[in-house]
């Protein structure tokens, strides 16, 4: 990748910028989208700025040098999550909402940022700052981010966490499935003008036996 | 399972039910594509193949028009003489079935009567379904179905034919439909034949005047009697023609000559002379010669009108129309004798426009008469 | 759970499958058609009231723009009713011309049709490319003998308005040495074409005794399985003469319908190569190209009728003793084949609902008169 | 099955429901004044039945005699006699000609009972009758202006609807 | 590319720029090329559609602007551009105007993986095939928008077919993918193009073959079950006739497109015929080995790279242009392809099309991974594998094992989900008797 050689060890200086600026970038677009999301009325609006969340997330492990996690990120949230969310939200078609930043939004707000705040403090203050800076070649690319070590994590480590996992949503899927067809048989058949012949047809054959056993009966 | 009826059988179709569908209709539809794809880089204008690009480049190349085409109907005029064909008839404008034609017929500027012409004839193309009947219709074969197809326009107005813009050579037609016209020649040919030969000497006179013409030549008759120098004076015209057997043509010209030395009879002579050379093109001349005849004897002095027409073949028009002015001149002046001398030599084209001329000239000169002996 | 509404679309009548300026008020319910109604009516030009001021041959050429795919039927169907009317004979070599020329049209009229129909179901034009090639072909011979290649015009009472050209017969027979080969490709196109066959088995049923009573005619009734072809049941012209086959389906499906379409192009050729055969015998006949311009029929009613490509036309007429008619019905095979659309698309999805309606072959000219 | 011929019909349609076929008697057709020339008087050949009883006679027809294709139905507007002819015309699956029924119906009041209960066929037939002539036809499911536009007004095929101006033009130019 | 700027600027200029900086000019050189070439093609495709096309249709095409009809496209870019753009007042402006970039950047985005010649890859990323693939899903967002935003039922129901058939199809495609993945056991792009070196047999699986640039997946059954099933998932994706639901025009008239004019319209057509050529040219990689082919293996054996730097500049330019005329002559032949078919058949019905993907195409993809499972125990796996049996067999009879096990194997599988599949087609056609039975008895 890109960045990968872009850390090549002469002329850091300027690279650590760029990569700065990139970052500084998306963490914006992730913050201000993220922002978008819970305070746009138009539900689908809100929908599409949580896609260009997800996106600038991928963009974010990207410069992290998490290839795979990027590339999943985009398959799964914005390929796959992202397009399940709006299908919901125009199937129950109401995408004008109330706006829901009331009066008490600052209680909200301060709800937000105490719990920011707890999750981030701790790292602020039990960070060491002012490592020195490596020097020399960087070292191989981290090893976690190869498909070939998940796919080997997959089956051998974490075995039962997968089978566990792909149970989950096997048995999801199946729900799923029995859901739409319990769904299907119970909604309203359209005859075809061709089965409504044949059913007419049976309907007076009956009658005429019926008739017929009566009239033998008489 | 079929089962059979007088001619033919009634099939039941077959669906072809529990073959093993994998795959193979759908490579052989590829195939049939393909075949095509492969065969279309040779050009293909034959009937009989069915591969091969059948594209015409249209406004490099063209169809060749087949001789029935038809796109808006046109009119025809000679091309020599001008003259033209249409005589205002109205059966085109009565037949058409969009109601786009519209005639005005053509005035004598003397008598105000009317002649066999049209002075204005107007086809709204934009309206004309090119059904064609008029071109059926026209007994002067004059309205004929063009080959045009380009005409589209922005302006719609502009698509309101008026005569000069409908008006089309006869050798352009030709040029377009050498067949058509060729059938056109040979049925006007056997109509004239087959009228001459049933009436000789009535040709193309509708049925109800055959009986006064039948009157007037008994009165006539009596009266050349009296007038035999009169008659004489025009007499030479006619035995002009070879005596053996007359052709239809010289038989129509004789007629029309006769007609109008039957009206010079019983007049005075007085010479309005107006001896017009016509050359082939000059219809309008003649016409205008006529006019100037006419003018000359009107409210004059009896004077005969020497109006030695030499008439080109295609002058069928001029001719019909200098015996028309020369009529109606004499039966103005009261007593002009007017000698016409129509030297109309044998064309199969021109067998009609003589045949016209002759029956116009004829009609004239016999009401011209009809005037003179009431008087 | 997932509650699906009632949806009401328009299809049409500016669609571009609709076959003209048709309209389809689909309710549907998903993708299911719950219920259809056509509407029509916007090339209503009332021509049944035009005809009444014309004379009966000014209409002539109208009848041109009833189908304009078959203006040569239409034409035989009206100059029929006039011809029983007024009791004109028409000359043989003029009946014959008149069924060859029928034919021709039976023969475009399904190419047309097969490509406008598998274009419904989203082929690339390349099957209606190909039909239109074949009808190209058989407009020339058209345009070579009646000037025109639509508005034919041809057909006059008591015979037909010329004789046929010099080089009619020789292009016609190198255009029958193609039809077996485009026949057979159009078949092989479409006939095991698996898609094909996902798209048209099973939809659109209409079932055979609902197809009488329906009232149908043409493909759409035979491809039900019943075998009325009005060439047969009540021969006209000089069809008593000629061998053909009525082909007809079994289910009354499109497929089926399909079928008998192609089968009836094959029956088509046969009949046209008969008639090749049999006309020099008719050669001393004249066809009456002028004849009778100017028809005053005895008051009275007639109604004639010929299987045109897409089924029974017919023309009342009721003629007062004037040379106009007092009154001109036309009897529309497009415009009461489309009866039982809103029926037969009951059920089905909203993609099978344009095929069905393809598979009826419908003209708006006809439809809206 | 045999073909039936309209006499034929006419016999077999009187023994079998009675009271159903009507005498038929000359209409006048009126050709416009223009054209200058006595109204012609007009038999039908053809079977005339009561209006009120035409579903009758067209099951009859359809039952008994097979003539089970109902091919058209035409309405005439009879203006000099005041009255709408109205033709059905049967056809027997099997081959052979046709067979009109014909039902005479007031002008003022034209009232039909309908036949699209059968026949679904007549569906269309009877609602281009009902926008074209305005003639009701009683148990029609959908009896509505086919051609015309629903606010239309009038009914365009009957002889006295005016043949010129239209108050429709001007509106939209 | 970085090689060539470092030529140009350091060592011939001598300004001794930093490294970052050439590899950024190297990548935006690259960006800009692709950002080129990617309208191009459009333009290219069309017309090449139009003319094939026309061509089986026993027509000429478009062949008056320009010779033989060249700059038709132009013509044609020409009238979209100057064309009103038309927005429906009842749209949602935003989403209506963004919708077409959202639907063409992830077209530009896979150009990024994309192999041309040996050697030339703007990135060769060792996850290529799986960013190809995650980035390609994308697009449906902006197909969902704009048949949102358009506030047209046409516009809507196209889009959620549009959206629906990409997302069933993606699987069948990425498990075809798959199978061959697991033979080689890579995700780079580069990495599957070079295990094809070979001449029928890959060098990989049998080195004693002669390196001809044949070793082509297509020849194995385990490609070529793949090929097949990808290309139809391939014709999904790229909304190719017979899968051309989302836009079929009998139906919906023009789909999420509906509502659209214009260069936006413009954007779409672009969008579209830019995955189109990715499609084939992804096909023409995976299975067709790319631009190998006979000769370029060793042209570029004696160009300049990084493994043989003493190579001479003639053989890398020798070896790019012979690798890339493979490439497209196969990308373009496969779109012929999808040309030709588009000519010979008929659009499927939604449901059918996605029975089609689920009950016949995913089955027989997964038949298939197990046949590529078997295939890479048969010719790489020894006794340290478990698979005892198979130590002491020459590598040409373990190939030959494997190519008949999985033929056979894949041979069945087809006919079996074929007749599966037309019975339960053929059964959906036919009167549901049961459904009858049940209805007339409740009646």
């Amino acid at each position: 990748m890109a960045l990968i050689l872009l850390r090549r060890p002469y002329g850091w200086e300027p690279m650590d910028l760029l990569i700065q600026i990139i970052f500084g970038l998306l963490a914006a677009l992730i913050i201000g989208a993220a922002m978008m999301v819970v305070t746009v009325r138009n539900v689908i609006h809100a929908a599409l700025w949580l896609i260009a969340s997800f996106f600038a997330v991928a963009a974010l492990y990207l410069t992290l040098e998490a290839e795979f996690i990027a590339i999943v990120q985009v398959l799964v949230y914005v390929g796959a999550i992202s397009i399940l969310i709006l299908f919901a939200i125009m199937l129950t078609r109401s995408s004008e909402g109330e706006r829901l930043l009331t009066k008490h939004w600052w209680a909200a707000a301060l709800i937000s940022l105490g719990l920011f705040g707890a999750v981030l403090l701790p790292t602020l203050i039990g960070h060491t700052w002012n490592i020195p800076l490596p020097t020399g070649p960087v070292d191989a690319p981290e090893t976690l981010s190869g498909v070939e070590d998940i796919g080997r994590g997959f089956v051998n480590e974490f075995v039962i966490h997968f089978e566990v996992a792909g149970i989950l949503l096997t048995v999801a899927l199946i729900g799923a499935i029995v859901i739409a067809f319990e769904e299907r048989s119970r909604r309203r058949r359209v005859l075809t003008l061709s089965e409504e012949h044949i059913l007419r047809q049976r309907q007076q054959a009956t009658a005429e036996r019926v008739s017929a056993v009566a009239d033998a009966a008489d | 399972m079929t089962t059979e009826t007088q001619h033919g059988s009634v099939i039941v179709m077959d669906r072809r039910r529990g073959k093993l569908r994998a795959g193979q209709g759908l490579l052989q539809g590829l195939r049939v594509v393909w075949d095509h794809w492969a065969g279309s880089f040779r050009k293909n204008d034959n009937f009989s193949k069915i591969h091969g690009t059948f594209t015409v480049e249209y406004p490099e190349e063209r169809l060749p028009m087949p001789q029935a085409y038809r796109n808006m109907p046109v009119l025809l005029f000679d091309d020599e003489s001008g003259h033209e064909l249409c005589t205002g008839c109205y059966q085109c404008q009565r037949i058409c079935p969009p109601q786009v034609i519209h005639i005005t017929q053509a005035k004598d500027p003397v008598t105000g009567k009317m002649v066999p012409a049209a002075t204005e004839f107007i086809i709204e193309y934009d309206a004309c379904m090119s059904c064609g009947f008029c071109a059926e219709v026209c007994p002067f074969d004059s309205i004929k179905m063009d080959h045009v197809y380009e005409l589209s326009t922005a302006n719609r107005a502009s698509l309101t034919m008026r005569k000069a813009q409908l008006n089309r050579s006869i050798s352009y037609y030709t040029g377009i439909a050498p067949g058509l016209w060729a059938e056109v020649q040979a049925g006007a040919m056997k109509k004239l034949q087959g009228s001459i030969k049933r009436r000789p000497d009535v040709i193309g006179l509708a049925a109800s005047l055959t009986e006064k013409i039948k009157a007037r030549r008994l009165e006539l008759a009596a009266a050349a009697a009296a007038a035999p120098a009169a008659a004489a004076v025009s007499a030479p015209a006619a035995p002009a023609a070879p005596a053996a057997k007359l052709t239809p043509e010289e038989k129509a010209a004789k007629l029309a000559a006769m007609k109008a030395a039957n009206a010079n009879k019983g007049a005075a002579p007085a010479p309005a002379e107006a001896p017009v050379a016509l050359s082939p093109a000059d219809a309008k001349a003649a016409k205008l010669a006529a006019i100037k005849a006419a003018n000359a004897n009107k409210g004059a002095a009896p004077a005969p009108a020497e109006a030695p027409v030499a008439l080109s073949p295609a002058d069928a028009k001029a001719a019909k129309l200098a015996a028309i002015k020369a009529a109606n001149a004499a039966k103005q002046a009261e007593a002009a004798p007017v000698s016409v001398e129509t030297a109309v030599a044998t064309a199969p084209l021109d067998a009609k426009a003589a045949r016209l001329a002759a029956i116009k000239a004829a009609n004239a000169a016999k009401l011209a008469a009809e005037q003179g002996n009431n008087e | 759970m997932l509650k699906t509404e009632e949806l009401q679309i328009n299809i049409g009548p500016q669609h571009p499958s609709t076959h003209g300026v048709f309209r389809m008020l689909v309710t549907v319910d998903g993708e299911t058609v719950t219920d259809l109604k056509p509407v029509f009516g916007y090339l209503h030009r009332n021509h049944e009231q035009i005809a009444e001021v014309n004379t009966y041959l000014q209409n002539m050429p109208y009848t041109d723009r009833l189908d304009y795919f078959n203006a040569m039927a239409n034409n035989h169907a009206y100059a029929m009713a006039v011809e029983k009317l007024v009791g004109i004979e028409v000359p043989e070599r003029a009946e014959y011309i008149r069924v060859l020329m029928v034919e021709l049209t039976r023969i475009l009229n399904h190419a047309g049709a097969l490509g406008f129909l598998i274009n419904d179901m989203g082929a690339w034009q390349t099957q209606l490319a190909f039909g239109m090639r074949e009808r190209e072909k058989i407009l020339d011979l058209f345009e070579s003998v009646s000037g025109a290649r639509l508005m034919c015009n041809y057909f006059r009472f008591g015979g037909v308005a010329r004789d046929l050209t010099a080089d009619f017969m020789p292009r016609l027979k190198d255009l029958l040495v193609a039809m077996p080969a485009f026949i057979d490709e159009m078949e092989r196109l479409l006939r095991e074409n698996e898609i094909l066959l996902q798209r048209s088995e099973g939809i659109g049923i209409l079932p055979k005794d609902l197809a009488l009573a329906y009232s149908v005619t043409g493909p759409v009734l035979r491809g039900s399985g019943v075998a009325y072809d009005i060439r047969r049941a009540e021969p006209y012209s000089i069809y008593d003469r000629l061998d053909f086959d009525v082909p007809v389906g079994s289910v009354g499906d499109v497929y089926d319908r399909i079928l008998v379409r192609i089968e009836e192009m094959r029956q088509s050729k046969r009949i046209i190569e008969q008639v090749i055969a049999q006309l020099p015998d008719a050669q001393g006949g004249h066809i009456n190209p002028k004849a009778r311009q100017n028809v005053r029929p005895p008051v009275g009613d007639v109604y004639a009728r010929v299987e045109t490509p897409k089924g029974e036309l017919g023309f009342y007429l009721v003629s007062d003793g004037s040379s106009r008619p007092y009154r001109y019905k036309v009897r529309a095979p497009s415009f009461i084949n489309l009866t039982p659309l809103g029926d037969m698309c009951r059920g089905y999805k909203v993609a099978d609902m344009v095929v069905i309606l393809g598979s009826i072959d419908i003209v708006m000219g006809e439809v809206d008169r | 099955m045999p073909n039936v011929s309209a006499d034929d019909l006419r016999v077999r349609l009187g023994r079998a429901l009675p009271g159903v076929v009507q005498e038929v008697y000359p209409l006048k057709v009126a050709p416009p004044p223009a054209q200058g020339h006595a109204p012609a008087a007009f038999v039908t050949g053809d079977t005339l039945v009561d209006a009120a009883r035409v579903v009758d006679a067209a099951l009859y027809l359809r039952d008994v005699l097979g003539y089970a294709y109902l091919s058209d139905i035409c309405v005439v507007d009879y203006l000099t006699d005041g009255i709408f002819e109205v033709v059905y015309r049967f056809y027997n699956v099997e081959g052979g000609p046709s067979l009109a029924l014909k039902v005479r119906v007031p002008r003022e009041n034209p009232v039909v009972p309908s036949l699209t209960p059968d026949w679904p066929g007549a569906n269309f037939h009877e609602r281009e009758a009902f926008d074209l002539y305005g003639i009701t036809f009683v148990g029609h499911p959908y009896l509505h202006r086919i051609y015309m536009w629903d606010e239309f007004e009038g009914f365009p095929m009957r002889k006295d609807f005016p043949k010129q101006g239209d108050k429709y033009i001007g509106e939209d130019e | 590319m970085q090689d060539v700027v470092n030529q140009v600027i350091n060592t011939s200029f001598g300004w001794g720029w930093p490294s970052w900086a050439i590899a950024l000019i190297g990548y935006l050189i690259v960006a800009a090329l692709l950002f080129g070439i990617a309208p191009f093609q459009m333009l290219f495709l069309t017309l090449y559609e139009r003319r094939a096309i026309a061509r089986m249709q026993d027509r000429i095409g478009p062949n008056r602007v320009g010779p033989e009809g060249m700059f038709q496209p132009l013509a044609d870019g020409v009238k979209i551009f100057t064309k009103e753009d038309i927005v429906p007042t009842a749209a949602d402006q935003w989403v209506h105007f963004i919708a077409p970039c959202v639907v063409v950047a992830p077209t530009m985005f896979m150009f990024a993986v994309l192999p041309w010649g040996p050697g030339m890859v703007p990135v060769d990323m060792n996850l290529g095939l799986l960013f190809f693939f995650a980035i390609s899903s994308v697009s449906a967002v902006g197909l969902m928008m704009a048949g949102w935003a358009s506030s047209n039922k046409f516009a809507l129901v196209g889009a959620m077919r549009a959206v629906a058939q990409m997302v069933s199809y993606e699987i069948p495609a990425v498990l075809s993918l798959l199978a061959i993945v697991l033979v080689t056991g890579s995700l780079s792009i580069v990495e599957l193009i070079n295990y094809q070196g070979g001449l029928f047999i890959s060098t990989r699986d049998v080195a004693s073959v002669p390196d001809w640039g044949l070793g082509w997946f297509i020849f194995s059954p385990v490609g070529f079950l793949a090929f097949i099933a990808f290309f139809i998932a391939a014709l999904a994706e790229g909304e190719r006739t017979p899968f051309d639901i989302p836009e079929a025009d009998s139906e919906i008239v023009a789909g999420y497109m509906t509502e659209y004019s214009g260069m936006k319209f413009g954007l779409f057509y672009l969008a579209q015929y830019v995955l189109n050529f990715l499609l084939c040219a992804i096909t023409s990689i995976i299975f067709f080995g790319g631009w190998q082919g006979p000769g370029v293996g060793w042209l570029y054996a004696q160009a300049i790279t990084p493994v043989n730097p003493q190579g001479g500049w003639v053989f890398n330019v020798l070896a790019g242009v012979l690798g890339v005329f493979y490439f497209l002559t196969k990308t373009y032949g496969f779109f012929f392809v999808m040309v030709w078919i588009r000519g010979a058949y008929a659009r499927l019905r939604i449901d059918q099309l996605m029975d089609f993907g689920w009950k016949f195409l995913i089955p027989l993809t997964l038949v298939n991974i197990f046949s590529a499972a078997i295939w890479v125990g048969l010719t790489k796996w020894g006794a340290a594998d478990g698979l005892a049996f198979v130590e002491g067999w020459s590598p040409l009879v373990r190939w030959a094992a494997a190519f008949g096990v999985t033929l056979a194997l894949n041979l069945g599988a087809y006919l079996f989900l074929a007749r599966i599949f037309a019975q339960s087609q053929d059964e959906r056609a036919r009167q549901d008797d049961d459904v009858l039975e049940q209805l007339t008895n409740v009646a």
